[in-house]
This record gives structure tokens, C-alpha cells and sequence, in this order.
């Protein structure tokens, strides 16, 4: 592993930041840190790049333990959510910074600059100093001053967060395009679940100090641990149902019956669950049809446009709402109308761990 | 809370902090222009060519960028740790370092007398030594930093306290420990607050006069000499020495920044 | 710019600050200390007792509220003027803000002297109207404002330039005018930097020696009563009143912050 | 109109920030104004609130013009990206300072305050000063007290932009909500897209200084006026054409030719346009079926795993990458595919607008 992360554990006074955080990267791996503001992401950050001493636990750099090492021993590039280029310097003394640092004879710096300036499209401005550069090209100047000295982990911090959608993007696919190239172990570090599953080859999302599931975005998507990450990750409709058969599992939700053929429950008939499923996987059907996927009825309560699409808010008998995306003219409101719930589209959490 | 009342005031009166304002301004303006038209009818470079205001000029030449290179020497280090640290008591040494600039000059100087003067034994031992601390060049520096000091300290603390804490830590993981990265990245990034600090220290050292009175009578620096003349010959007789303290400092005020 | 070479000074020596900035706070705290064990040894009751010292005490009481009175109800308006408009010349206007703190006190002396002494036009009118600008209490008084006025413009500033605009805005909006918004808004917020600007200036004030001197040797304050009787008694003879007029300092700078 | 801005122009020094904007708001109506950072949003918001006086043009309040009338004449309340709640006052004090303001007696003054409070589900922290509050706590009072005056237009001014996007989605269903409450006249300022579509009943699409479209969010998304709505309004496919027949629709992209059966085109054979079409309306088909949808092939150039879909992109011989969106597992790299381009998704624009 080049990056392993065990026991993390840290308190600012009598708060705790986070608590028995574990995880690892391998080598050339791409994982996305996520989780809503004040999980506790930043503290992991400055623990890694050894700007804070952990209460317990253990920082790891190929099989090394770093934990008391200061931050210039480790081989850890960080770039944060704010710029951080010396505006003293000009682009190509940014960049060369960090390998000044090491045992590199100034002919190789000066390659190495330009290699990485290339890497980043910005050779021709490595004359400039930072007040002159746009906000993109700034901090494409820092991914090249934290890559240049060939660290061991990149960490960025909210690279992404203070900008703009476009140039968002942008730099979104250059940062992805530099990490394919360089290879190098990469932890990106987001609270936008945009940015991390488009770039990520694997999530660790964190909830209030503590890791909620780590997997492939993919899977953490499809079939969420915890309610948490069903609802972080994409919205999320739930509604409350108790288990009437097991198997095959038949669910009742109020009144109606929700009959899931291929699936099976661990608890036992009268246990409740909460199902959760996505708006984007259900679809209404103006009336019950031959079809044998698995209905629930209810009356149309709301509906946004939202310009791509609407969101059809539906209310069922029990009061809860769920939403429907779709694509057509949506049915006039107060229409009673059939959901259809694609049974392998359903995540069911038992109300034990629904609070998580 | 009761919101004060806008409909009495509705009407715009955006002249009134700039009227009020302006007395305060007029204040400081006319004593200004006044001084310098008077500068026309006495001889200046005569007065400064007598050998006692020639004197005074050398001694404050001397003595006020000693005073200013030892607080900037020992200020700025002392800034940067008030600024990065956050030690227990670190309340109580910042009112160390605002201590001198409230308390007043005259009070500072009989401090320093309490402290060094020619009976207490810090004193008596540097006379023995041969260097003594009060009514000498030392002790016009040590008025000098007691009540200049402070200066440089205060606008170095705001000027690192205003570099992002992250560019410190981006040169930390780029390989460089404390030392160089307060040397490469700290120190140059605050040297505009610092290079302010250091000419308010200057300024108010040069121009010293209160606790030097008390500590070092003699030798004469300008100021000091600017009142033996003035008790002896009146407003006339000080205007050479008073314009040529004038131009040292706002020379040095405006050429470094 | 080629880097400070970290290799050299690679191991961290965070008590390099410390032990540097340790000096100047030795040379702060030491004569503070010294000054202080120093008052168990004379008679400060009897000292202060004494008429002339009476009066001395009275004359500061007197004057520096007075000088801080004026420079705020003057200052406040020309801080927020200077912190909200950008007209042409405003850099002007706020380096004859800043002119009264590097020009010297002797200096800031001559310049009132040659301003509103006995002898100029404006004096020689005052003193026939019954009120002598110099060696009066309203010389004192001049003195005191002229040098100590800008602390609180200068801090007064500062404190309006943080208070978010956007907040002044959006009282506009919701029906107040510029007078009403300031009064509700902008000065409740700039509250801290304003009262410690008018503590800073009252400590000026009150301390207030070299200008003081030149304007208004008699009648006597504090700080020229001080100097008064360090030539005629040395040290010893003026810790009373030294002790005086460092405690009125201290206590309204503790008290009101 | 409520709200009328004609002709409105500012420069900062040589900049020209806004260049002869015109638009309008009925009662009623909430308009977002929709543009990347730097357009001019905040030069508008800032001349019809009265905090800046045009370089030319007007601004109309209910059928007065309010051009040179200071901010406090106007009933235009504000609320900003960063909370301007006033620290020393309670949340009571707060709402209550725009009503003080006006001639309303003290009691009636006390029962607004309280209807504000109860509109924004805060009743019970009256009392509290505004740094016990949490973010979107402080949010919602900002909305209270600028609606507790009852202004003629409400100008929200990026409301969302600093907020986690939870907390973003709560705010915005709460000023949906409290809008179709009060029904104030609402100018709603962003730069993200979906808060604009989610919430507005028409957009005013902003770029560098001018507009660049008015309508309706779907007319807009559907049918872009210009190359930049298309693309500012959500993902854009761009494809360069030439017009081989004008009607029915005959276009050459390259060697292939895509028939528009319905379609018509103002400009002559041999006319270049610009076609946009949107990921989400491409599919795939793996290979030439019986399907009469006009069809693109092209080799699949890389794949991106969004853990909810995958995008796909396909290069096609002319060298263009469309990126097409697919729910299914993707066809390998550098495979042939044929995109299905549904006729009626396309939008073209002459190449002479197209660097609008």
C-alpha cells in the first residue's frame, strides 16, 4: 500500500474531529474522500501531510510509519482549496520550489520544470508570476509545483470547490488526464459527489467523524451500505415498509403490498425496513397495466420543472412522497397515478441501522 | 434595541464626516504649513553648521539605527513566533510588547533609570565597565528601544499574521523545515508590514524625547538639543535643528516605502 | 530567485524566535520591574499630597479628556470618510493623518508654536480674546491632540474598513438613509476599534512631553511637572508622580477594554 | 411590470460590464438571472437596488423610474451571497429593523416580525443573536427580514453559492416555498444552472455584459437561442455540419449525411451549421438496425464511470468527440458503434452566430 491510514482518531478540546478513521491506497489509485462539510475530512488531510499530530492512530508511506515525521519528510504534495502559489515567485520558481528542496543538480530542475509545465499546457507562461494567470491556470501551476517533486501521495484538498461550473469541469478532466499520465497515488478530497465520482476509482465517504462505506462509486451507488451514502451520494426517495413474507420478500407499505421476486430479507415477517430507491429509477404509469414489476399508488402532490426534466412529487396513502423523474408532460396535479419500483433498484436498510 | 429613528435624517448628508473631519485635519495642517513658511526668514544652514547642532546630528545619526536594527533584530523573530504560536501566557507577552507604548515616555525613561541607572547594580557594573548605560550614547539607544521597539513588533506580528497559514505548510510538504520555509516564504511575504514597522521605529526613535531626557541628558541628541536652544534662544533659534529632524524622518518615511 | 538551501538548516529550531524575541522582552518588562519595587522605598502618599503635584494632576485630568474628546468627535467622522469614499487626493488627506505620528513631538512643538505662538496673527487674536494659546491649559490641549489625535483616526479607520459594506447596503435597502446607517450600523460594529483607538489616544495624551514642553512648560501636567522635579531631585523625587500617571494609563486602558 | 430595466449599460474604467441590458419582471414572477462569474449579474443587482448609478439607461419600479433615486426610496430588498445579518441585534431585532424603518405603529411591527419568523419556521429563536445560529438558520432569517418590509422585488444575489449542497437544496425548496407564499415580485441571481432551472419561472441567460436568451428554463434547454445557452445550460454536444438539401434537411458531417426528415433550413446547400444535441438524447446502437432515426458511427474513445450512468465518448472519423449517456454496461474501448441522433433534439445554428 502506498498510503495507509489506521486509527485515525483526533478532538479539537472535547470534539471530536474523527474517529478510528482506517483506509489505504494502493499504488496509482485514485480515491475520492467524501463526505458534507465538517465530517471531518480536513483533519485526515492535515494528519496525512503532517500538519497535525493525531491522538491515535497511524499514518503509513510505503510501509514506512510517518506519524511523528514533519511534514518535509514525508513525501506528501498537498494542493488546497485556495490558491497557495508564492506570488514573489514566478511560475517556473513555483514549480522548481519543491525540487530545489531535494538533491537535484539545477540542469535536471530546469527539465523538470518544463516537463511539468508541458504536462499542464503552460510552458509558455512560465515567465509569469501568479497575479498575472486566470483562476484555471493558476491552479493548474499548483497540481505542477505538487507533482514536479514526484511525491509518493498527492493530496488534494477541495481543488474544485471555489470555482466556477465550466472551469470546474475543466480542470476536472485535467486533473483526471494528469493522473492518468503521472500515475501518481492521488486522494481527492471533495464534499460535491459530482466531482468524486467522476473522477474516483474508488470513494471513501465519510459521515460525522466516521467512515460511512468505501467501494467503486459504482457499487457505492447502486447498492449503498447505509442509508447515509444512499442519500449523499444521488437523491434518494424513502419509505417505510414492514417485511410480511421473507422470502420472497413481500413488503407492505401502508395498505399496499410490494412484491420483490428475486429478493430475500435477513429479518423475519413483521420487522421493518426502510427502502430506499432512486427518482431516476422509477416510472409512473397512468394506470395498473398487464405489467408484473412491482407498483405503488399514490397521488401526483408537486411537480418542477426542471428544464431537462420534471420531478413529479408523488404522495402516497401513508403521506410519505416519493419522486418520480420524467422525461414526457407530467400528469396534472392530484391525479392518482401508479409508480412502478424496479425490484432490483430497491436498497433495504432494517430501521437498526437506518439512523446511521 | 431601539434602531435609531431614520425619518429625521432621511435626507442624505454625506458632507458631514468630511466637515467635522475636516477640523481635525486643519489641526494638523496649519502647524505644518506654519513651521515651514517660517523656515524661509532664519538662516538654516548656519544654525546647522555650529559645531553643538552638528554634534547632535551625528549623535542621532548614530544612535536612532542602532536602536531601530537591535528592535527589528530581536522584534521581528519575536513577531512571528506571537503570530504562529499559540502558547499559554501569549496574552501576557503581548501586553509586554504594548506596554511601552502606553506607558509614558517620561515614565518609560524613569524606568529605565530604576533599572540602569548610575546606583543600581546593572549600572555601576557597566560603569565599571567602562560603558555607561545612562547620559551616554548606550543609554540614548536604550531609551530609543524601549519606546521604539514596540513599533516594528506590532505592524511585523500583523504583517505575518496576514500570510496564509497554508503557503507555510505547501513549503513544509515541499520538502523544507521551519527555518527555510520562514526564510523563503514568511519573510518575504510580510517584508512590506516589516519594512513599515522598521521606519515607524526609526521615526519614533529619531525622534525621541522624553525618556532620553531622563536617561541621557548628554549627550545632546536633536531633539534634546532642540530644547536646550529653545529654553535659551526661543522658537527662532530652534528652527534650523527642528527642519533638519523634520527631513530625516520624512526622508527615510518616504524613500523606503 | 534561487531558494534558501533547506539542507543546511533541514532540523527544525522553533526556539530560535523565542530566544531572539525574549531579548526585547527583557528590555520591556526589566525596567517595568525594576520601577515597580522601587515605589515600596519612597513616600508616594506624601509625594502626591504635595500642592504643586496636586495641581499637576489636576492639569492632566483636565486636559487630556479634552484633547481625546476632540480627536474623537473630530477623528470618528474623518476615519469613516476616509474608509468609505475614494475621492481624488484621499491619499493626501491620509498622509496628513499620518503626520502627526513620524513628525517628532519637539517638532510637532515648533510647528504649533510657530502656528499659534504669542507672536503669530492667530496667537496674538486668542490671547486678546482673553484665551493665550500657549502656556495655557488650551496650549496643553492643542499639544495633546495635535499628537495624539491620529491614533484614534487611524484605528477608528481600520475598524470601519472591516465592517462588511454589504451590511451598510443592505440598511439602504431596507428604508435608511447614510446618517441613519452609519449611526445604526456602521458604528456599533467599528465599536471595539473605535474605543481602542480613543484609549490609545487618551494614553498619548495624557503622557503627552515633548510638544507639551514646547507649547505649555507652565502651567504644569503630570509629564512636565515630572521633569520638573527630576532636575531639581533626581529620581527619586518624581516616582510618586511617575507612579501616578502610569496608573491613570493603565487603568483606563484595562478598564475600558 | 414590477420591475422594468431598459437599456442598462456600466463600465468600470474602460471595462464594459454591462452593455445595453434590457428586461422585466411581473408581478409576481420569479426570474433567474442566470450567467458565468464576471457577466455583469452583480453591476444589475447593484443598479436596481440602487447601490450604483449606470452609465445609461433606466430602471423602473412599478411604473416610476427609480434611476437616480437613492436605495432607501426604493422597495428593493436584498440578500447577498455572504449573510449581512447584523451581529448585535437579535433575530427579532433584525427582521423588525426594515419595518422600524417605515410608518408602522410598534404592535404591528411585533405581529410582522412574528409572521416572518413562523414563514421561515424560526419563531422560536426570536431571541437568538445571529452567531447562535447555524448557516442555514441565518440564511432563512436574511429572507425573512428582507420580505418582512414587503419590498416590491426581492433580489436574491447568489443566495445559494457559499452552501454545502444539502444544506443548497434545502434553502432552495424553503425560497420556492416562502416565494409561493408571499408571491414577491423574485430576481433570483446564480451562476449554477440547476438552482436557476429548479426555481425560476423564466430565465434571463447572461453573457459578458449582454443576454444571450429569455424564456422559459424548458424553451431554453430545448431550444437554445445561441451555441452558449446550449452549453451553459447543461452538457452540449457540438458537431460541425454543411447543409446538403434545405428541406427536407439533408446535412453532411464528413463522409456520413444525417436526414432531418422534419426539419427545414434557412440557409442554402453548402451553408456550414453548428448542430447541438445533448448526451442524455444520444444512444447507441451496435450496429446498423432497421431504425429509422438518423445515425452518426464513430469508435468509442473512452468511457467514464459516473456510478449512476456511464459517459461515453465517441470520436467519429471527422475527429469531433460526442459524448453520449448510457444507463447499460458500455461497449469496449474502440469499438465502432452508431449513434442514434433523435431528429426533433437537434438544434442548429448558422456558423455565423455560432461564436455568439
Amino acid at each position: 500500500m502506498t498510503l495507509e491510514v489506521s486509527g485515525l482518531t483526533h478532538r479539537y478540546g472535547s470534539k471530536t474531529a474523527v474517529e478510528d478513521v482506517s483506509f489505504s491506497l494502493a499504488d496509482g489509485e485514485i480515491v475520492g474522500l467524501l463526505g458534507p462539510s465538517g465530517c471531518g475530512k480536513t483533519t485526515i488531510v492535515q494528519a496525512i501531510a503532517g500538519h497535525l499530530r493525531p491522538a491515535a492512530g497511524r499514518i503509513w508511506l510505503r510501509g514506512e510509519d510517518v506519524t511523528r515525521q514533519p511534514p518535509e519528510r514525508r513525501r506528501v504534495s498537498v494542493v488546497f482549496q485556495e490558491p497557495t502559489l508564492y506570488p514573489h515567485m514566478t511560475v517556473g520558481e513555483n514549480v522548481a520550489y519543491g525540487l530545489e528542496a531535494r538533491e537535484i543538480e539545477r540542469s535536471r530542475i530546469d527539465e523538470l520544470v518544463e516537463t511539468h509545465l508541458e504536462l499542464i499546457s503552460l510552458a509558455s507562461r512560465r515567465d509569469a508570476y501568479p497575479a498575472e494567470l486566470s483562476g484555471g491556470q493558476k491552479r493548474r501551476v499548483e497540481l505542477a509545483r505538487a507533482l514536479a517533486p514526484e511525491p509518493d501521495v498527492l493530496l488534494l484538498d477541495e481543488p474544485l470547490s471555489a470555482l466556477d461550473r465550466s472551469l470546474r469541469e475543466e480542470l476536472r478532466r485535467a486533473i483526471g488526464h494528469i493522473q492518468r499520465e503521472t500515475g501518481v497515488t492521488t486522494l481527492f478530497v471533495t464534499h460535491d459527489q459530482a466531482d468524486a465520482m467522476a473522477l474516483a476509482d474508488r470513494l471513501v465517504v465519510m459521515n460525522e467523524g466516521a467512515i460511512a462505506g468505501v467501494d467503486t462509486p459504482r457499487a457505492l451507488y447502486g447498492s449503498p451500505p447505509t442509508p447515509f451514502v444512499a442519500s449523499f451520494l444521488g437523491r434518494s426517495n424513502a419509505v417505510e415498509a414492514t417485511v410480511v413474507e421473507p422470502e420472497p420478500l413481500v413488503l407492505a407499505v401502508g395498505e399496499q403490498t410490494l412484491t420483490l421476486p428475486e429478493a430475500r430479507s435477513d429479518r423475519p415477517a413483521g420487522a421493518s425496513v426502510s427502502c430506499h430507491v432512486r427518482p431516476a429509477d422509477l416510472t409512473l404509469a397512468e394506470s395498473d397495466g398487464t405489467d408484473t414489476a412491482p407498483t405503488l399508488s399514490g397521488a401526483v402532490s408537486h411537480v418542477t420543472d426542471r428544464g431537462s426534466r420534471y420531478d413529479v412529487s408523488v404522495t402516497l396513502p401513508t403521506d410519505e412522497t416519493v419522486v418520480v423523474e420524467r422525461q414526457a408532460e407530467p400528469p396534472p396535479l392530484g391525479t392518482t397515478v401508479t409508480v412502478r419500483v424496479p425490484a432490483a433498484k430497491v436498497t433495504r436498510f432494517g430501521t437498526d441501522t437506518a439512523g446511521k | 434595541m431601539r434602531a435609531f429613528d431614520p425619518r429625521r435624517l432621511r435626507t442624505p448628508t454625506r458632507f458631514v464626516p468630511a466637515l467635522l473631519g475636516g477640523v481635525l485635519l486643519v489641526h494638523f495642517v496649519v502647524p505644518f504649513a506654519a513651521f515651514l513658511s517660517q523656515t524661509g526668514t532664519s538662516n538654516v544652514v548656519a544654525g546647522l553648521s555650529a559645531p553643538p547642532a552638528r554634534s547632535a546630528i551625528r549623535n542621532s545619526l548614530l544612535t536612532a539605527p542602532v536602536a531601530t536594527l537591535f528592535s527589528t533584530l530581536f522584534g521581528v523573530p519575536l513577531a512571528y513566533a506571537l503570530a504562529r504560536t499559540s502558547v499559554r501566557g501569549k496574552r501576557l507577552i503581548e501586553g509586554v510588547v504594548v506596554l511601552p507604548l502606553v506607558v509614558p515616555p517620561v515614565v518609560g525613561g524613569a524606568m529605565l533609570l530604576t533599572a540602569v541607572g548610575r546606583f543600581t547594580p546593572l549600572g555601576r557594573a557597566a560603569l565599571a565597565a567602562g560603558l555607561p548605560l545612562t547620559d551616554s550614547l548606550a543609554g540614548v539607544i536604550l531609551a530609543q528601544t524601549f519606546v521604539a521597539g514596540p513599533f516594528v513588533v506590532v505592524t511585523a506580528r500583523a504583517g505575518f499574521g496576514a500570510v496564509d497559514e497554508r503557503l507555510e505548510q505547501a513549503s513544509r510538504s515541499l520538502g523544507y523545515g521551519p527555518l527555510a520555509t520562514f526564510w523563503n516564504v514568511s519573510l518575504p511575504l510580510a517584508r512590506g508590514a516589516i519594512v513599515a514597522g522598521v521606519v515607524l521605529t526609526f521615526a519614533r526613535a529619531v525622534g525621541e524625547f522624553g525618556a532620553t531626557m531622563m536617561v541621557a541628558y548628554n549627550p545632546r541628541t536633536i531633539p534634546t538639543r532642540i530644547w536646550v536652544e529653545f529654553i535659551a534662544g526661543g522658537i527662532d533659534a530652534i528652527v534650523p535643528l527642528a527642519l533638519a529632524l523634520l527631513a530625516i524622518t520624512v526622508v527615510v518615511v518616504t524613500t523606503v516605502q
